[in-house]
């Protein structure tokens, strides 16, 4: 199940959403506003996304965890907007029939949406000062997923 | 047809600092996504830093350097996602 | 926060109590009774626990957490008695700034609970057999814990 | 004093398999924790394997061998806990 909303995300429905009486295991991750990064302060991050890409990626990120973990029943919802502190921007639940496959799984998706899912946030502070986040790091890049390019 | 019409979709910093979410972009019939890169060089080079950190998607695909633009091709201008702290490797 | 419990797990109020302004990652566990363990079928499980040791080891748990990732908000709830397929038998969260932590100190604690809590469950299948589980790896021996014994 | 008497905490299979919760263990002053073990082998033959891959708290702690024994220690049998499938290393 993959959704993106621009309303609170009911995260536990999502993970009773994976349960199931073959599996043992239920992983929830949540990404949550960060009221600190270092010593910068955020009052509220907004996020975007190019939404037909980005469901399309996390699609493909589906596919890749049926192929790593076949049977694992996975739900990814992703916020849209502005989100103030402690809001719930992801939540990613994963359940298999054993943990090691469940954290693994769960932690694969997260780290896959950070690197290649085209949604970004703009943090704004206590002073009303607005900046897009876009790390070092280049997304998509062909060195980074060139096996899936030609 | 000597000329390939792309409509790129700008995100982000770059919709922000260009103040449009989609420009066309003319080029010689034949270009890569490499010419294309290039075409933004020129237009913005304050941005170039942030351009060659940026992926580039066609028809909603990460698209390598030498991808073939077609006239109609949906193309996106990726800045680096948000990412969070440096990813670690996955165990 | 720990907990030794007869009745359902309200895992949604867990993953809400480790919730925090300062933390942009939480991760839940849940064990939930599994209906198959390779071709053997479970009925029920029935948890049992040497409580007051228990409650010491998992508070052992907690402290062992706060020395990897100083500030790291843990709560678990471990289910006791008789619990039908797809039941919550544990329930782990944990908070932290980053995903990554997160992710570890979750996993850390659930491989903890599995190697040196007493707590223990029987299986009771369709035909009414039942049968404790205790696996070939011997618990809280020396060579496990020699650092904790002397 | 020339005796220790410890009381053994039964749990899950042992309780089920003995019958009892609690049974009270007289030793030799000056006796260890593998002196317990020992005594137990003698008493239950038939469960010695699964003895061998139990733990014994003393006073709610996992004890080693050379353990000595006071009189009114608190002993418990610890079967192998629950486990799940086999560990994989915490990454």
């Amino acid at each position: 199940m993959i959704q993106l909303t621009r309303e609170a995300i009911d995260y536990h429905s999502i993970s009773e959403a994976v349960r199931d009486p073959h599996h043992g295991a239920v992983v929830l991750f949540l990404g949550t506003v960060r009221d600190l990064t270092g010593e910068d302060r955020t009052l509220r991050l907004e996020y975007e996304a190019y939404e037909p890409m980005a469901k399309k990626k996390l699609q493909e990120i589906l596919t890749q965890v049926q192929q790593q973990w076949p049977g694992a029943k996975v739900a990814i919802v992703h916020r849209l907007g502005v989100l103030d502190v402690g809001e719930v921007s992801v939540a990613v639940a994963v359940s298999t029939p054993h943990r090691a496959e469940a954290f693994a799984a769960c932690r694969y998706v997260m780290e896959a949406i950070k690197a290649d899912v085209p949604i970004w946030k703009k943090d704004i502070n206590p002073e009303g000062k607005e900046q897009w986040v876009h790390p070092e790091e280049k997304t998509g890049s062909p060195a980074t997923t060139a096996g899936s390019l030609q | 047809m000597t000329q390939v019409l792309v409509h790129l979709r700008l995100f982000a910093v770059f919709r922000d600092t260009l103040g449009a979410d989609l420009i066309p972009v003319e080029l010689p019939a034949g270009s890569t996504v490499a010419d294309l890169r290039q075409a933004l060089y020129c237009r913005w080079p304050t941005l170039r830093n942030l351009l060659e950190r940026s992926a580039i998607a066609i028809n909603q695909e990460y698209a390598s350097d030498n991808h073939v633009l077609s006239s109609g091709d949906e193309a996106a201008l990726i800045p680096p996602v948000s990412g969070g702290q440096p990813f670690s490797p996955i165990p």
